[in-house]
């Protein structure tokens, strides 16, 4: 609707059609920034809150009505923090690598689609460039640990690698099973072919499917159970020992909205995305939008809850047997998974 | 002329990287900075370093990534396979099963030959 | 092919996971862990030198120092030989009220190593919950001597204070409410994969390796080595109560968890046994002989206790010279010889099975470098 | 027990302590012998070494165990400063008696690693000697 709007509003004084769209291509990425920190700062207080309930205590009181600005005090702090670099630190890499973890995780904001209307990006190839964009992002791991010349920071690099590497695979297998499903490799496509309430997600076929994505997801996300590359308990801080400041602080940022990121593209592939799980929607109009709004997040922070769930309940997976768990156990299922798939939907619709 | 789905999307590429360095350069002007010698010691366990960290090391991740691109290319053409799986039917479905099995029989292969223990 | 170094890594002083700051020099190959050294000292108080410039009695409260998590058992320790050395026999009513103070410590001191060992594996709640747990016998500590950790509250001859029957009833409930947590415990710990994948089979300690390490306490009974001084002392105040003694031959990581965690349960089966029998001799004093103990002079004597301490057999030497001053204490101590033990145990691990195996062996540095 | 296995040895003088534990003095020249001859008959842990100062000379304590018999026996050796480790019989003497070079000066012959264990490496004399004067400069903290 504002689109449309300014779309009008820009062809009344004779702005070209380009200019009109990278604007408005702009105007939605700072939206999804903000979006994003709104997010991060959000998730970061949920989590806190919520491992503060599952261990009988009370988290952060502090700041604000319950320690509810607990986060945002966290964050200037952050900001205002000084940045050290320590000797021997290969100083354009170390200040790239946080870039490049941050980076991917704005732009996979932007491949969402957050209700029928509201997206930023819809190009065909949704699914690869998701895949693409995450799969970036652990280079940025791999040069924070070998820039910082500190060789807990360089363990935990080469913990990353490994741990990035395998679970990349069983991830991308797990997103093909739902592309047989779909058919398409449009992220809204596949979206809207799961339209019609509860039965018709993909998790229900696909349930295996559902799980290995989610193991992979928190393995790409370097959380418990899958923590190595920080084990703070081995290797201090991991990749992150060096940072300080504001490129720890990007950092800290971007495993958040990698953690609200992926679980809304676990939402979206396997869950039905926006859709209700009724199947029908109770408003009109805008208030659809609303609805399916609140569909998306209600889901999402339902597997984040998971997520943080697991953190508070496991202990963290031996290093050598995290490449073989992968390799031996949940790699194969995903093969046989997709197999399995693509004989369902050949005798249920081929 | 309109802009495409890829032409936001290169959008967004330049405009994440200018954010990031925005908020680097941000943080860079409302820091303090009070250079001591000290803070600029590398953190091990509070000691100085005996050794500086970029030696030859192995990290035993060769045979991982080696792998991991074998099935990484693979699994990239698995990609156009899925989204005409609906349109070719049976044909598709055989020769999906093949791949797979083949895939498959590489791992087996990779697993048995012990190439993903530590030790 | 060029030849890849070693990586020489130090894990401490300043590290999260080594309970206090032990530092372990050690050489890695990949994550493969191929020569380590521990080293201390950093915690030293020399607490046996400061023993020869105080008084007996100025020097109690120094003792539940040498290790902070069990401060009753190096009091006991020390109470038993200044007892020895002057012919005076606690009264019985002393002994159950240190009996009861004992266990309730090694309840605490278990507890606070269940919590850091998981928490070393990456499972952190377990630390709150077990935190929870002793927080409820610290206040029972507290209302008892009015410290929680620095408890000063033996004496020569007996205690400084009776149980009041407020206490009494309290530590009765507490008794009650434990095993339904040890059961939480279990419930999460015992059979979890993942925990279970981490401890089983790792950093096995054979007995023989055990027995030439001096290892002392669950660790050495987690290896087959029945070894408990609550039992094998000549005169130990425990042979009137009835209790097993958890033994493991397994002498992994998780047989040291099983045997640890058994015997918080053992623990308070003595303390229900000990709050009867206290129960029947109420009314005898807490102290057998009051003396002026700041002007206390030992003969020229000397005498040497053990008491089974939570991590591993505490020995307390005293040798008296006929002043009001000890002329020698000596400090015998479990955790430093199950930090040496490390140095051959940790070989050959990577350094993911690193933690468990510090963790399980369940060493303080205070303790170890007194 | 111990007297059984001590018995082919001369010159030992067999008292007891003030816990009734068996305190048996043997000559520092026969220790090695002595600890190997309990060791192999059931003496299978060496509990502790200690060291205490006598100003003329210094006296070391090994306390041995046996887990079978449920028996101590404390061997004691009057010597000037210097000893053989007995490192080899029981590993754990090792760092015990690093302790007791640290604190006290005392030299164990064929030891592979005496060095300082719970004191810096530089620190300057032996704490529990008592002709020791606590005077270090590291010892003032508010200048």
């Amino acid at each position: 609707m504002i689109y449309d709007f300014l779309k009008t509003f820009a062809e009344g004084i004779n702005i070209p059609s380009l200019i009109f769209e990278s604007f408005w291509a702009v105007l939605m990425f700072a939206f999804l920034a903000a979006f994003m920190i709104i997010v991060v700062l959000f998730l970061v207080l949920f989590e806190r809150k919520l491992l503060a309930a599952f261990t009988v205590r009370k988290g952060p009181n502090r700041v604000g009505l319950n320690g509810i600005f607990q986060t945002i005090a966290d964050a200037i702090k952050l900001l205002i923090k000084e940045d050290i670099s320590a000797y021997n630190t290969d100083k354009i890499l170390f200040t790239l690598a946080p870039l490049i973890f941050f980076m991917p995780v704005m732009i996979l904001f932007g491949l969402m689609p957050y209700t029928n209307l509201l997206y930023a990006v819809n190009i065909p190839l949704g699914v690869v460039a998701v895949m693409a964009v995450t799969a970036f992002s652990s280079l940025g791991l791999i040069l924070a640990g070998w820039a910082s010349n500190n060789k807990y920071s360089l363990l935990g690099g080469a913990r990353a690698v490994i741990q990035s590497v395998s679970y990349e695979i069983p991830l991308v297998l797990s997103i093909l099973s739902i592309c047989v499903l779909a058919g398409s490799l449009n992220l809204k496509e596949i979206i809207l072919a799961q339209s019609g309430g509860l039965f018709h997600w993909y998790v229900i076929p696909n349930i295996l499917g559902f799980v290995i994505f989610y193991i992979s997801t928190l393995a790409e996300l370097n959380r418990n159970p899958f923590d190595l590359p920080e084990a703070e308990n081995e290797l201090i801080g991991g990749y992150n020992t060096e940072y300080s400041g504001m490129k720890f602080a990007m950092f800290f940022l971007a495993e958040y909205a990698q953690l609200f990121i992926l679980s809304l593209l676990g939402v979206l592939l396997f869950c039905g995305g926006f859709q209700s799980p009724f199947g029908i929607y109770f408003g009109v109009g805008f208030f659809i939008q609303l609805e399916q709004l609140f569909w998306l997040f209600a889901k999402t922070f339902c597997l984040i809850f998971l997520a943080i769930w697991i953190r508070a309940t496991l202990p963290r997976i031996r290093s050598d047997r995290l490449s073989v768990f992968c390799w031996k156990y949940v790699l194969p299922l995903a093969l046989l998974n997709l197999l399995f798939i693509s004989i369902y939907k050949f005798i249920m619709g081929g | 002329m309109n802009l495409t789905g890829y032409g936001i999307l290169f959008i967004f590429v330049i405009l994440s990287l200018l954010f990031a360095v925005a908020m680097l350069v941000t943080a860079y002007i409302v820091q303090p900075k009070y250079k001591r010698e000290i803070k600029f010691q590398t953190y091990e366990c509070g000691l100085n370093p005996n050794q500086s960290a970029r030696i030859k090391f192995d990290v035993k991740c060769y045979i991982f990534a080696i792998l991991f691109l074998l099935f990484d290319v693979e699994t990239i053409f698995l990609f156009p396979w899925a989204v005409i799986y609906n349109k070719i039917g049976l044909f598709a479905l055989l020769e999906g099963i093949l791949f797979i099995l083949v895939l498959g029989i590489g791992l087996f292969y990779a697993i048995k030959r012990k190439l993903l223990e530590w030790q | 092919m060029t030849k890849t170094e070693m990586l020489k890594l130090n894990i401490g002083p300043q590290h999260p996971a080594t309970h206090g700051v032990l530092r372990l020099l050690v050489e890695l190959e990949g994550e493969i862990i191929k020569s380590c050294e521990p080293i201390i000292g950093y915690l030293h108080r020399g607490m046996e030198k400061i023993a020869e410039n105080r008084s007996y009695i100025q020097y109690l409260p120094m003792v539940d120092r040498v290790d902070y998590l069990s401060g009753f058992f190096n009091s006991f320790g020390y109470c038993t030989a200044i007892e020895e050395l002057l012919d005076i026999e606690p009264t019985q009513k002393a002994n159950y009220i240190r009996i009861i103070m004992m266990e309730f410590n090694r309840i605490t001191s278990h507890l606070m190593w269940l919590g850091s060992m998981l928490l070393d594996l990456g499972a952190t709640s377990p630390l709150f919950y077990a935190f929870r747990e002793r927080e409820s016998i610290l206040e029972l500590f507290e209302e008892y001597c009015g410290q929680r950790m620095m408890f000063n509250a033996f004496t020569f001859g007996g205690v400084k204070f009776d149980l009041t029957k407020n206490w009494l009833n309290k530590a009765e409930k507490l008794i009650e409410k434990m095993p339904k947590y040890f059961d939480e415990y279990e419930a999460i710990i015992t059979k979890n994969p993942i925990f279970m994948d981490r401890t089983l089979r790792i950093g096995i300690i054979k007995k023989e390796v055990a027995l030439d390490y001096s290892i002392t306490g669950a660790n050495a009974r987690a290896s087959g080595i029945d070894l408990d001084f609550r039992i094998n002392n000549k005169k130990s105040i425990y042979s009137e109560f009835k209790f097993n003694i958890p033994i493991k031959i397994e002498g992994d990581c998780y047989a040291r968890y099983l045997v640890r965690f058994a015997e918080m349960r053992e623990s308070l089966e003595i303390i229900k046994q000990a709050i009867e029998k206290y129960k029947q001799v109420k009314n005898e004093p807490i102290v057998n002989k009051k003396f002026n103990s700041v002007f206390l002079k030992i003969p020229n004597e000397q005498t040497t206790t053990y008491t089974e301490a939570p991590r591993g057999l505490y020995m307390c030497q005293v040798i008296a010279d006929g002043t009001n001053k000890p002329y020698r204490i000596k400090h015998r101590t479990g955790s430093f010889s199950s930090i040496q033990l490390l140095q051959e145990l940790v070989v050959g691990n990577t350094l993911a099975n690193l933690m468990p195996i510090i963790g399980s062996l369940d060493f303080v540095l205070p303790e170890a470098d007194r | 027990m111990c007297e059984e296995i001590l018995k082919k040895f001369e010159n030992l003088v067999f008292t007891k302590d003030k816990a009734q534990n068996l305190v048996v003095e043997i000559n520092k020249d026969d220790l090695i012998l002595i600890v190997k001859n309990l060791k192999d008959n059931g003496f299978d842990m060496l509990i502790c070494v200690s060291g205490v100062d006598f100003r003329d000379f210094i006296e070391i304590y090994y306390f041995l165990y046996s887990t079978k018999l449920a028996q101590k026996v404390i061997l004691k050796t009057k010597i000037i400063d210097e000893i053989e480790s007995i490192w080899k019989i029981f590993k754990s003497a090792d760092w015990f008696e690093r302790e007791i070079f640290d604190l006290l000066g005392v030299k164990f012959a064929n030891h592979p690693n005496l060095k300082r264990i719970l004191l810096p490496e530089d620190w300057k004399g032996y704490p529990l000697r008592k002709n020791y004067v606590a005077n270090d400069i590291r010892l003032v903290w508010n200048d």
